[in-house]
């Protein structure tokens, strides 16, 4: 038996996700432990999207009828609501379509304004594919010099003495708050440091990390952070970029059309500013409302730090079972105290993927692929693991029930 | 209602006027009335960025000063009548007062006079903005 | 008494719509007129999202599980059902964020790939912003001369003579299939015809035709055409572009991260091909499920010819009333047989937006503003206007209420 | 059942040693199996775009061809096991028929296997495609 954390009200907490009540076709109980790939949704998420729809729903923005004006003031809210739970204000706020969105706006309104050529990016071999293609493919655009950070792939975290170096006259700095590979929580501050010493801007990717550990944007001194919202108990469909006050100031359009715009004529269009810039077309109504709801539910059930502990001590209690069965392999260090509930591994001879259905035919839902991190996986010599990640609602019997079923697995097919 | 003092008699006959209105309807007659009395109009051509009041749904303008004797004038433009009717009404109860008065000022009479029904949430908003706009530059004038 | 067009059930349509049972505050009945902003939802639609929430949801593609496998299945069912509603096979859809982000995908992903300094594009005074200010930003980046054809003002229509001189020597035509503003049905067969002797490609703005009238995209020979499902009964945060298979060859990557590569490593990436170049990052999952079971809706409860009839009549019996009423003016032709169920308007004296809140004021829901149309408005003289728009749940009697207040209003106020 | 002629009394034995199973995890143990027999595997050099499969969770290819007899022959390879198990079954069923019959193929001894636990939706999905795939090269082979 491992240490369960009884400071987060687990059980009161699992009864609010229905999806955690489902049995499979199989007749199994769902086991949910892929929460890095997307979060279950607590019923008053669900509830308050289908509110909107049945009672409050219309075009926000420019309208003086009631439903509009009621949509908008949702919107509004959930704006000035999110933004502080991230500890920002809302003017530094802008809503995207997901964490990926978030990251291609900084490299559409940020850098395509700000770079040219010979300006260094530089970015970390540890990132998930949203904090590098974007970064390839500009600098393939204007021949800005892409430098990546390798990992220490002994201590499985970044290699902080290359990045010390490989931050030296760069423009940007992009790197991941928590690995979704590894669970690595990075030392961010230490390369928001390195960086702003050098003038640079700094782009955090925490789509990983929002879910696991309360964002203070402010005070964390990073110039973009983005967010998703489907990893943190929100609805599909919504994230959004928070950007510090300076680096709005030196953002341009990148998506246009509607709501951007003060005034628009044959010849030229005079645009908003701030946040306003950048949120074009009808806006994201019913994700915005739910997502602000998550942030409540979030706030009323989940003390962060006891959430850290919860999830970090089943996480590291089925690492080190892991290591026990035979030809299983776990990579990096989910024991570690600051790790972020996400243990990867393999087998010797069953390939990942007949793992994967393996482990479902027992309720057990993990990841299997290279979870849009190629570049790690290459550093880490596969192909693939299989990934199981916790969150709040898993429990230290989901777990253990979860090591049996693999042991029972790789003894029968190992 | 245990407070009447917290406006003078001229607001409190406003609101009685607004509580004996039948319906919605009559409500905006009245706001159109008053927006025709508003003591203090801002001439759309002095409308700016700096004097627009942020978060409404129409455009709105309030610009403070004080006259000669020290009493506090908020001049009012807004696109739409009913909004310049509320900002008149605002006007009725501010004009004149010292500014420290203004500073403190409680627009809870547009509770009293029924128009919840008509401020709905982004235009409540709206209003509250415009009366904030209208504290704060108060307070500047102290 | 109008003529009631009795072919389609609405009766039976309306009781599917939670909302429009809706008493708003001071005590009215909703009458929903802001159609052409956003449509209601019917119950199916809200519930098919919760049920996904509540029951299978999960991060679709590449996974061994259950939930993701269910997931999965649901979104690729999604594109197949909703590719075949518009005419054309799954392969030819992308799915967007809306209708504003499926041109600038255009913008993006094929124009800045295929035009250059001297290149020609053709847009419309007629056009929402949506389909303007994506290509003067193009065209001040790339140098691209960007000709507008002019709205003939007393005919309400397109400019054809013009348009036929304005797509000489063209690369890229844009066009709206349906005005916004008022309700003009443009002859976008013709403006094809003549693109297409050009040689130029084509892009139909159909954010307000696909609500209205069966798209069909492979006989239309167009080369794009962007869709919005939150105008269409679907839910909001979705929406899609259709491509024909030529210009889906010609496009290349705009917005980069995960699932729309096979490979990435260090030095470069390789992207996948066909509309799965173009979907990063986690899919809008809900967002497609609900937009699915709305285009099942809507093929079980609404033939599109009735539809037009019983919008048509009462747009066409509003407009020929409210024209009587002192002091109010219509814009263009609602009479038209072909136009589509929009009536903008003005009084006066009455200030737009006052009439607005006393529409309001009887539970009248109209919009209010310049519709993200400024040019328009410009060609029209006006800088804004009322706008009443019907869809399919709307009935005579509410035309005839809508009528009857409006009289009362311009009566005490005019 | 009324119509076991359907499929050769090969594949009828499999789907009674399926049909025995007592859980998912024998019924796995079971493809893991026939993946290990199957009688023409097409190996990991020849995979390609061609002969990929396409709408599978894992990699699946598979090539077709007659033999000096007129007679068809799948060969398959899959990453997964599991997958490489559906496909030595399938292969077991049409191998050496003659493609007429292949391209009439009725691969509903899957349903009589008790397999449908183990097909979610796009799991039965990738397997009718690669079933379809099949049927389809053995109409270009008649
Ligand atoms: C003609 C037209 N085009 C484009 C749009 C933009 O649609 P969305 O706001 O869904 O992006 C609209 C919506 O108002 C429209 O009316
Ligand atoms: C580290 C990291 N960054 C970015 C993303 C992209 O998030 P989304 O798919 O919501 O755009 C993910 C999601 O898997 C992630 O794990």
């Amino acid at each position: 038996m491992g240490v369960v954390d009884m400071a987060l009200d687990v059980e009161s907490i699992r009864s609010q996700f229905p999806i955690l009540q489902r049995t499979l076709p199989n007749g199994k109980k769902l086991v949910y432990f892929d929460n890095a790939a997307t979060s279950q949704k607590p019923l008053a998420v669900i509830d308050a999207m289908s509110d909107f729809y049945k009672n409050y729903h219309a075009n926000a923005h420019r309208a003086n009828h009631t439903l509009a004006d009621e949509s908008t003031a949702a919107l509004e809210g959930a704006r000035d609501r999110i933004s502080k739970f991230f500890g920002t204000s809302e003017s530094q706020m802008i809503y995207t379509g997901s964490a990926t969105e978030a990251m291609n706006l900084v490299a559409y309104g940020w850098a395509r304004y700000n770079l040219s050529e010979g300006d260094v990016v530089v970015t970390t071999e540890m990132e998930h594919h949203a904090n590098i293609v974007p970064w390839q493919e500009l600098s393939k655009e204007r021949g800005i010099e892409l430098r990546y950070v390798p990992v220490d792939t002994e201590k499985f975290t970044l290699d902080y003495d290359a990045m010390e170096i490989a931050v030296e006259g760069a423009s940007l700095v992009c790197v991941g708050h928590v690995s979704n590979v590894l669970g690595v929580r990075n030392d961010i501050e230490r390369v928001i440091r390195m960086a702003r010493s050098q003038g640079a801007r700094i782009a955090i990717d925490s789509a990983q990390g929002a879910p696991h550990e309360k964002i203070k944007f402010d005070d964390l001194g990073a110039d973009f952070l983005s967010v998703a919202a489907h990893k943190m108990a929100g609805p599909t469909g919504i994230g959004c970029l928070l950007v510090s006050e300076e680096a709005l100031s030196e953002m341009g359009p990148f998506l246009t059309g509607g709501s951007i715009v003060k005034r628009v004529s044959l010849e030229d269009t005079l645009f908003q500013e701030g946040y306003a810039m950048f949120e074009t077309g009808t806006p994201r109504m019913a994700e915005a409302i739910g997502w602000r709801v998550a942030v409540d539910w979030l706030e009323e059930n989940v003390d962060f730090e006891e959430a850290h502990r919860h999830v970090q001590s089943i996480a590291s209690w089925m690492a080190s079972r892991m290591r026990e069965i035979p030809g299983i392999t776990v990579f990096g260090f989910p024991e570690r105290e600051e790790a972020i509930g996400v243990v990867s591994f393999l087998h010797d001879t069953i390939q990942a993927q007949d793992l994967g259905y393996l482990l479902d035919a027992g309720g057990f839902a993990v990841r299997t692929g290279h979870h849009c991190a190629q570049p790690l996986m290459e550093a880490m010599g596969v192909g693939s693991t299989n990934r199981a990640s916790v969150w709040i609602y898993n429990t230290m019997e989901e777990a253990e029930a979860f090591v049996s079923h693999l042991e029972a697995i790789v003894s029968r097919f190992g | 209602m245990d407070d009447d003092s917290r406006w003078s008699e001229e607001v409190q006959r406003i609101v009685e006027r607004f509580q004996s209105c039948f319906d919605t309807m009559e409500r905006y007659e009245l706001l159109f009335e008053y927006a025709n009395l508003h003591p203090s109009v801002l001439s759309m051509e002095d409308w700016d960025d700096e004097n627009m009041v942020h978060g409404c749904q129409s455009r709105a303008h309030v610009e403070c000063s004080l006259d000669v004797d020290g009493g506090f004038i908020a001049r009012g433009g807004a696109d739409a009548q009913i909004v310049q009717g509320l900002m008149a009404i605002t006007a009725i109860a501010v004009n004149g007062l010292p500014p420290e008065d203004v500073a403190r000022h409680d627009p809870s009479y547009v509770e009293e006079m029924g128009l919840s029904q008509i401020l709905t949430p982004s235009r409540a908003n709206g209003f509250m903005n415009m009366v904030k706009k209208v504290k704060e530059e108060a307070s500047t004038l102290m």
